[in-house]
């Protein structure tokens, strides 16, 4: 694959349309969030306003290196998600990098991001930046199990871990999507998809009340502005993921679209519907229903 | 040549001069009684050496008639050795005693003269009723000896033992008058022609005579008073028991054994077996040393005796095996108990006092591996073809049962000689030596060694054994005064000269692994040069295990194989019991690595039935139980991996080990378990139980051993425990990867054992550097190093991602692998336990990296330095390789794939420049390299600009809910850090396995304590089992 | 008859190990080897004896040809003397560690002198 | 009640007694048999909870009283124990071996009236005034006023009315 | 002082004795920094912005803070107007003061304010952070917040319904749009004035002038 300018500007071209895509999923979520709690809520670019805000502080405090790059690596992880996936699917355009690696590459380079987050909050010192980082890292190995299995129950039934293989097998008709050709699979995969998404009720990472915010909690102004980039970035990039995987990717933009907010609106729901867990009862919940689930699916496929 | 005769002239004849001599000078005597010993083994050593090399045997008539006719002595070449043995016990052992001697008058060298004569007649002659006599004279020399120390406990056990040869000579001589009853003669060669034991009485009368020789010799369980004598005697006089009167009684044993028939030999085989197996059992429980001693003699003596029973089936081999192990036990025991002599303190514990004399301590060691069989030492020899000649005629039983026994030897000699290495010595009183005292116990030493070389020079098949290496450590050993930085010095260049004189013979797996062990070694050598002062001792230790290491890789058979593992163990052991508090931790490491070199030794064993060579390829072509010495010797090398259910061991030793050590036992020593496992699936292939895949339960093992590992990681407080429980769990990727046993497979586990080398080394050495600095291991007392140790935390940084797998460094490569493998292979349940294990590593990861570098700087740390150079070097050296595998993953991946490409030709990868190709996915680690610097390059300059002008702010500037904190402690989230996390899943880790073998170990140790009650101290009831030993016994074979 | 001296010997062999067997003095249990010793001596006697047989002396009486069936085994009755001097050395060493243990103890009780055990 | 009350009347000297309410009864006692006599009443009388400690400043009379209330939650009444200590020498014993808590009253008090209590537990420690410096605020003889316009940069312009007659000549302006 | 900012001795892992100064070694102490509006175009765009995020800690300073939940519910919804709230200084950018001040919670809004990012805005809620309101003559409670915090509005009222507060959240707005809403420079300009004032009432001051 020769790999020349126009990649750069391609690439540029997927991460804006992702990042204005994703700011507004996050602004129609939460006037979802509100109309469904009978407020009027926040206008649905109230998250440009945030960012520009954001990056509108004037002052910045540092508490050292690691703590000043968490955010690269967090943004870096999430833009690096997006591009090695094949965005629109049959699109050379939209295809960016995917043919630096395979699902695998995608499956742990979101980790990368997670990772450098982890460390520029621990050294800022904060105590609740840590709490958060652990409960966090506990709840990814929870659901990453169950996600495991079930993306090699895809993987063995489509025999290869190519993305762009995964969705063209998927093409002709829904009833060849993953969804209906291995629901186990999909199931499994789409409670995994909860714990991915952070949502509740598996937010305890972040959450606000007790350990503010968590994680990201010494965060501010140009800082927290990257991300909050990447919060619109990392969870778009993850729906095309599973989009990809489970439901025949997408064709178009407007397809995208229409398929990427049907899946968001899935945490979105349960989300609004369960109360918070805490970290072990979502760990135990993970190891025993999706994870049971995909046993099922490995077996179907492999027998 | 002179007459054997005089040996007796001699020292019966200054017996009566000196007696003569009266009390006129005590200097004179002992003088002469030295000297005529001395003289008798003269005698014995020319007649020794006369005979070797090809004389004739010297058969002595002493009343001028022919046999039977008078008593005669026959001087041949076992004769020759063992009273040479004697001779030179009984003068070293005059010499360690001469103090007492002298102080005990003149009357006591005479008993001694007379007692090491009788000796050496109860060896030389033929005449039973002649050994009967001098039997009983050396029963009386011995009681005689031991009263004359006039502790109550000494006369106790004269006592008893004088009850107890009383009763068994009284056996001995119905069972001599009733086979002079039916043979009509006295003479062994004669009653041997006679067939006696044709008809039954004439087989009970031989058997008395046997059964007596037997109970001489002290078998389980009609030995209390054995025993009792051994602890209550002066240490000389035991010493005299357990090396010359046991080697003379064995020797009778052996003499007589032409007389009985194969089914009694056999019955000899058992009870020799069970003493041994019986007497170390017992010897678990023991805190006496001499005691101890005792046992282990009885242990000793009654494996010998097993293997005159076993004659018939040694073969020419037996004299090799006999004698070798003979006087291991001969020199060792001597030197023993002279040493117990010296420190004068009973309880095990004491034994620490010989730290004081750091080179009893090594005479101390020398005396403990003799003992146990390492090389180079004789008895290692005598194992091994034991061994293999029990495999070959097929006695799996005994073979069991000797490596149970020398197992249990193990148990206490281990634990004894790291009592006396690690013990806390504050209140012992100081050690004083008498050169008297010393001498005996350096010539035995030298004695064992001398003797163990010269056994492997004239063996065929230790011939090929390279002692180049050995010499080196001996070298290291005398230039052991000089500073660090020159042995340093030195010893990185003997590895580099002889890995630059190998390397050429080198390829394929031996290449790679040759370079881990050999360059490794140089790397993890480098940190040494932050030591100061002089190390004493340490040098030659590692250079003993990088030896057995190379061994390992040069080894073409299979004894070359075992011997090198026996040399790496010995010197891995040594070096993890220089580590703190690693007393403990080192035992279990070497009970397991025993206990895995048993499971190794019987599977070569098996191995060997029915082929004639010794080449490691006979594995290939195993004719008779190939599943179960594939599982033999694969249990063996996990005891180095430290796979589940064998890994106890392992956290304890890497995490009390020095700085650089750690990365030496932990990322190249576990290698050697993984070359093994790889030699033994190369060469044997693919193994099945019925239809099981044995495979199959290998990569189960590997999957939940990473889980295990990894889980336990995570939930460690101490840094370098943690780093020792994830080696556990890469260790368990990488058997996973070889289960599969195709080409993916094999790239994901070469691939990562080169990886998990240099990360560990990587980490290691960074936390040892940190640890050095602060003081402490435990994490949770450290916290915000990163501005203290930058270049540690760039290092543990690059280390982490590694180990965690995350695009773009080189961890990844094998997790990519890993997954094509298993896509391949299917196996997805184990899989899908490694990937979870996969995961858990971000959680230790994340807290080795947060507890220690991140978080709140502590009080005391605000001036901590960053670590060592010479610790940062050789970090640097392979972060710079890590750098170079991660961008060019071919330049690692591509070579390997090239050696797997012969041995698997299906599913290897397609290499297109940097990009691999599996049949189901394919991931370029340049591009990917490029395009996630690219990005992280652009969003930092970005962010750089936007936030140029940030206020750097202090540790206690942080959000506070409006508080601020006051004691970084209390602001440092981490102990317990992931409290939830056990909380859902810690029942997962609780300690199952190590309970297991807690209870494995308590319930033997209960045996012990219950077997050896039957020692009740009562003269009567020893008596009582001597007779009950002989009814059963004859109730056995009648 | 000619067993006569050899069931009395292993009577009194039999006799003597249910005496260092039993008893509880020491000064007993001496007493029971030697009675033990004793037998022995008298069981290897009874070897040598040759129903009207004489003494071993090569002389008018007995011709060496004939030597075989008249003449009792010489060779027993040498060894008898040898096992009964050894038998005397053993006694008397038993003896002196009778003593001993007395000394130490002030007490002869077998069952008091079990310090070493275990 | 009575009972009670008799109960104390014959071991301790009592200096008055008075019955508020059916289940409420203050009793006056001397400084000496204060303490002795709540550890009675908690120990033998079911007075189990401590209500609260708290002072008054009869500064008239040169004389903290102090009120230990107690409370029986069996029969449901309440103990009023009242103790008059010198403002001058302003010291009490410590009760804080009955219940932990009134270490922290014990705080308050010295804090706001400087009662002092040899003996509690971090007695002299800020219990909300950090650092204060002046005369204890709850002191009638401090001006609280004074030391507000002095040290709170009052706001200038600032009316105070009494608020019946504010609202009466808002509400009705025409009545007088 | 607490104990644990005083001065303490510890020992090194070398086994030296080392001198620990919390207060100087694990607080910054720097000055606060004056941040000159960049280009007025750009400054508008950014002001606009600003003014439409208010990002409100929630830090329940007085009685007034009770007054503030309402505008979280369904009837006053605040959210439409972009105020949302924030649970830590550093990310927050309006202070409201929710009514009276004792001089201990004082400490604590100070230290509050500091750590939060310039720009940022305070709002003082109810009459006592005007002129001390019924507690005017408390020994304890300030009167007049300007004199320790620059003010940006104040809502009159005791207590001011949310309707009020949601008025001076517009005008906040208004002030912000306007390029007013410079508080946080005013802050460092005028520091030393403030900090005299601060250091006035609070008596036990123990830690540095500017709390990063």
């Amino acid at each position: 694959m020769d790999f020349g300018f126009k990649h750069i500007l391609y690439a540029l071209l997927t991460v804006f349309i992702v990042l204005n895509y994703g700011l507004i999923l996050q602004g129609i979520v939460r006037k979802i969030g509100a109309r469904v709690g009978r407020r009027y809520g926040i206008r649905w670019y109230q998250p440009y306003i945030d960012i520009i805000k954001n990056y509108a502080k004037r002052s910045t405090i540092t508490h050292g290196v690691m703590f000043y790059i968490a955010p690269v690596f967090r943004l870096t992880g999430g833009i690096g998600l997006l591009l090695f996936m094949p965005v629109i699917f049959g699109s050379e355009i939209f295809s960016n990098f995917s043919f630096a690696g395979d699902l695998v590459l995608v499956l742990y380079f979101q980790f990368f991001g997670v990772l450098g987050m982890a460390l520029g909050a621990a050294e800022g010192g904060h105590p609740y930046s840590a709490i958060g980082v652990s409960r966090g890292l506990s709840q990814v190995t929870a659901f990453e199990l169950p996600l495991t299995l079930g993306v090699l129950a895809i993987a063995m039934q489509y025999q290869t871990l190519n993305i762009t293989e995964i969705v063209a097998a998927q093409q002709g008709g829904f009833l060849s999507w993953t969804l209906f050709t291995n629901p186990f699979a999909t199931i499994a995969i789409m409670f995994s998809f909860l714990g991915a998404m952070g949502r509740s009720p598996f937010d305890v990472v972040l959450a606000p009340q007790e350990i503010p915010i968590g994680p990201p909690t010494e965060f501010h102004s140009g800082l927290l502005g990257v991300l909050q980039l990447n919060r619109a970035i990392f969870p778009a990039a993850k729906l095309i993921l599973f989009m990809n995987l489970l439901f025949g990717g997408a064709t178009s933009w407007p397809e995208l679209v229409v398929k990427t907010f049907l899946i968001y609106m899935w945490s979105v729901f349960v989300g609004t519907v369960f109360p918070r867990f805490r970290v072990d009862q979502s760990v135990r919940w993970f190891l025993v229903v999706p994870l049971t689930i995909a046993i099922i699916a490995i077996i179907l496929i492999r027998f | 040549m002179i007459s054997p005769i005089h040996i007796i002239t001699l020292t019966l004849g200054t017996a009566f001069f000196i007696g003569l001599l009266k009390k006129l000078n005590l200097n004179i005597s002992a003088l002469l009684m030295l000297v005529a010993i001395a003289a008798a083994g003269t005698i014995s050593a020319s007649w020794f050496t006369a005979i070797l090399s090809g004389a004739a045997n010297a058969e002595v008539f002493t009343a001028g008639f022919n046999p039977p006719y008078s008593i005669n002595l026959l001087m041949g070449k076992g004769e020759a050795l063992i009273t040479l043995l004697i001779n030179l016990a009984g003068f070293l052992g005059g010499v360690y005693l001469l103090k007492s001697l002298k102080e005990r008058g003149i009357y006591t060298m005479i008993i001694y003269l007379v007692f090491i004569m009788s000796l050496n007649v109860i060896v030389m002659t033929r005449d039973i009723f002649n050994l009967f006599v001098f039997m009983e004279v050396a029963s009386i020399g011995i009681a005689g000896l031991v009263i004359l120390d006039k502790s109550s406990k000494a006369t106790q056990a004269g006592f008893k033992y004088l009850i107890a040869t009383g009763v068994i000579a009284g056996i001995l001589l119905i069972g001599i008058a009733f086979t002079y009853y039916f043979a009509g003669t006295l003479n062994i060669d004669v009653i041997q022609q006679a067939s006696i034991i044709n008809f039954k009485a004439g087989s009970i009368a031989v058997f008395l005579v046997i059964i007596s020789i037997i109970l001489e010799l002290k078998p389980f369980p009609a030995n209390g008073w054995g025993i009792d004598v051994y602890e209550g005697a002066n240490p000389g006089i035991g010493a005299m028991i357990s090396a010359a009167s046991a080697s003379a009684m064995l020797f009778v044993l052996y003499k007589l054994a032409v007389l009985v028939p194969e089914s009694f030999l056999q019955i000899i085989t058992a009870i020799g077996i069970l003493t041994f197996v019986g007497s170390n059992l017992m010897g678990i429980k023991q805190s006496n040393a001499n005691r101890l001693l005792g046992y282990s003699s009885i242990g000793q003596i009654g494996l010998l005796t097993a293997i005159v029973g076993l004659k018939p089936f040694l073969g020419a081999q037996f004299e090799l095996i006999a004698v070798s192990i003979l006087i291991s036990h001969f020199f060792a025991k001597a030197g023993l108990f002279w040493l117990s002599g010296i420190v004068k303190k009973q309880n095990l514990k004491d034994w620490a006092m010989l730290r004081q004399k750091p080179y009893l301590l090594v005479l101390f060691g020398i005396f403990i591996f003799a003992l146990i069989g390492f090389p180079p030492f004789p008895s290692f020899l005598g194992k091994w073809e034991l061994i293999m000649k029990l495999a070959h005629s097929h006695h799996f039983y005994i073979l069991a049962f000797i490596l149970i026994g020398s197992f249990l030897e193990g148990i206490y000699l281990f634990r004894w000689l790291g009592f006396s290495i690690k013990m806390e010595d504050a209140n012992l009183p100081p050690l004083t030596v008498h050169w008297n005292k010393i001498i005996p116990v350096v010539l035995s030493a030298l004695g064992v060694l001398g003797s163990g070389i010269y056994f492997g020079t004239i063996t065929e098949i230790a011939a090929s054994l390279k002692y180049i290496p050995l010499l080196f450590i001996a070298l290291l050993y005398v230039i052991d005064f000089l500073p660090v930085y020159v042995k340093n010095t030195v010893s990185i260049a003997g590895i580099g000269y002889y890995l630059y004189t190998i390397y050429p013979d080198l390829e394929g797996f031996k290449l790679i692994f040759g370079l881990i062990f050999l360059a490794g070694g140089m790397l993890t050598l480098v940190a040494g040069y932050f030591k100061t002062g002089t190390r004493k001792g340490f040098y030659p230790l590692v250079m003993l295990m990088f030896a057995g290491l190379v061994g390992l890789i040069e080894a073409h058979t299979t004894f070359e194989f075992f011997f090198a593992w026996e040399l790496m163990t010995a010197g891995s052991y040594f070096l993890i019991i220089r580590g703190k508090k690693s007393m403990t931790h080192a035992l279990s490491y070497m009970l397991f690595s025993l206990a895995g070199a048993y499971l190794i030794l019987a599977g070569f064993g098996l191995a060997h039935i029915g082929q004639s060579s010794y080449a490691l390829d006979i594995l290939a072509s195993v004719q008779s139980f190939a599943p179960l010495v594939f599982i033999l010797l694969a249990i063996g090398f996990m005891t180095k991996t430290a796979s589940v259910g064998l890994h106890i061991w392992l956290p304890g030793a890497h995490a009390e080990a020095e700085t650089d050590v750690s990365p030496m036992v932990s990322a190249i020593l576990l290698k050697a378990g993984v070359f093994g496992l790889i030699l033994l699936m190369l060469n044997m292939g693919s193994q099945f139980i019925g239809s099981f895949n044995i495979y199959y339960a290998l990569a189960w093992i590997g999957a939940i051993t990473a889980v295990m590992g990894n889980m336990m990681a995570a939930f460690q407080e101490d840094a370098k425990r943690l780093l020792a429980y994830s080696s556990v769990g890469f260790l368990g990727y990488i058997l996973f990867g070889l289960s599969f046993m195709s080409h993916l497979g094999w790239l994901a586990a070469v691939s990562l054992s080169v990886v998990h080398f240099m990360f560990k080394t990587l980490l290691f050495l960074a936390i040892g550097g940190i640890v050095y600095r602060v003081k402490t291991k435990e994490m949770y007392k450290m916290g915000g190093l990163i501005k203290k140790m930058p270049f540690t935390f760039i290092s543990v940084l690059m280390g982490i991602i590694v180990i965690a797998g995350v695009p773009p460094l080189t961890g990844f490569g094998g997790k990519w692998i890993l997954y094509n493998a298993v896509l391949e292979k299917g196996w997805f349940f184990p899989s899908a336990l490694v990937f979870f294990a996969g995961i858990v590593a971000f959680l230790y990861c994340f807290r080795l990296i947060h507890t220690v570098f991140l978080g709140q700087l502590k009080d005391e740390h605000r001036e901590v330095k960053e670590a060592p150079f010479w610790l940062l070097l050789p970090q640097y050296m392979i972060l710079m390789v890590i750098m170079l595998f991660s961008a060019l993953p071919n330049s690692l991946l591509k070579p390997i794939g090239a050696m797997l490409a012969p041995i698997f030709p299906e599913g290897a990868l397609e290499w297109q420049g940097q990009l691999a190709k599996s049949g189901f996915g394919y991931w370029n680690g340049q591009v990917i390299m490029y395009i996630v610097g690219g990005i992280f390059v652009v969003v930092f300059a970005w962010l750089w600009y936007m936030n140029r002008n940030a206020q750097k702010v202090k540790q206690f500037n942080i959000g506070y809910s409006a508080e601020r904190p006051s004691l970084p402690e209390t602001t440092h989230f981490a102990y317990n850090f992931f409290a939830p996390y056990k909380k859902a899943l810690g029942f997962l880790v609780s300690p199952l396995i190590t309970n297991f073998w807690d209870s494995a170990s308590e319930g033997v140790h209960a045996i012990s304590d219950k077997v050896r009650r039957i020692y009740n101290g009562n003269v009567q009831t020893y008596a009582f089992h001597i007779l009950a030993f002989i009814v059963v016994v004859y109730l056995i074979i009648f | 008859m000619e067993y006569i001296s050899m069931i009395t010997g292993f009577l009194l062999v039999l006799l003597g190990l249910w005496g260092v067997l039993t008893q509880k003095n020491i000064i007993k249990i001496i007493i029971g080897f030697s009675i033990f010793d004793t037998g022995l001596h008298i069981v290897l006697v009874s070897i040598a004896y040759l129903r009207g047989g004489t003494a071993p002396v090569i002389d008018k009486a007995v011709k060496v040809t004939e030597a075989i069936e008249k003449v009792v085994d010489p060779v027993p009755h040498a060894l008898v003397l040898t096992a009964i001097v050894i038998g005397l050395g053993v006694t008397a060493l038993m003896l002196v560690y009778a003593l001993k243990l007395y000394q130490n103890k002030k007490t002869l009780e077998v069952q008091s002198f079990n310090d070493l055990k275990w | 009640m009575k009972s009670l009350l008799n109960n104390i009347k014959s071991r301790f000297s009592i200096k008055d007694v008075t019955e508020q309410r059916s289940n409420l009864v203050f009793i006056d006692v001397a400084r000496e048999s204060a303490v002795p006599l709540i550890t009675y009443l908690r120990d033998y009388e079911g007075m189990t909870h401590l209500v609260l400690l708290t002072a008054a400043d009869w500064i008239e009379e040169n004389e903290f009283q102090l009120t230990y209330l107690l409370n029986n939650p069996e029969q449901k009444f309440d103990i009023g124990v009242r103790v008059r200590i010198s403002r001058e020498k302003a010291t009490m014993e410590t009760a804080h071996h009955l219940w932990e808590q009134v270490a922290t009253y014990q705080r308050e008090l010295k804090e706001m009236f400087g009662i002092d209590f040899p003996g509690s537990p971090g007695v002299d420690k800020p219990f909300i005034l950090e650092g204060w410096d002046d005369l204890p605020p709850y002191r009638r003889d401090f001006d609280t006023k004074k030391y507000s316009e002095d040290t709170y940069f009052p706001r200038p312009g600032r009316e105070s009315n009494d608020p019946a007659e504010y609202m009466k000549k808002k509400m009705y302006p025409n009545e007088k | 002082m607490k104990e644990d900012f005083k001065k303490r001795t510890v020992i090194t892992p070398e086994g030296k004795p080392l001198e620990i100064d919390p207060v100087k070694d694990y607080f910054s102490d720097a000055r606060p920094k004056v941040h000159k509006p960049a280009n007025p175009v750009i400054e508008k765009f950014a002001n606009w912005a600003r003014a439409n995020s208010l990002w409100v800690l929630g830090f329940g300073t007085g009685c007034g803070a009770i007054e503030m939940r309402p505008l979280m519910t369904p009837r006053f919804d605040a959210y439409r107007y972009g105020i949302q709230w924030r649970p830590t200084p550093r990310q927050a950018s309006v202070f409201v003061i929710s009514g009276y001040l004792s001089v201990k919670t004082l400490k604590r809004v100070v230290r509050t304010y500091e750590q939060m990012q310039n720009p940022k805005f305070v709002v003082g809620l109810g009459s006592c952070t005007i002129n001390g309101g019924m507690y005017w003559d408390s020994y304890n409670t300030i009167n007049r917040l300007d004199h320790y915090l620059p003010v940006d509005v104040y809502i009159a009222g005791c207590m001011p319904r949310p309707e009020s507060l949601l008025h001076g959240f517009e005008e906040l707005k208004k002030i912000i749009k306007e390029g007013r809403g410079e508080g946080a420079n005013k802050y460092a300009e005028e520091f030393d004035w403030y900090k005299a004032n601060q250091k006035k009432v609070i008596k036990d001051w123990d830690m540095p002038d500017y709390n990063w």
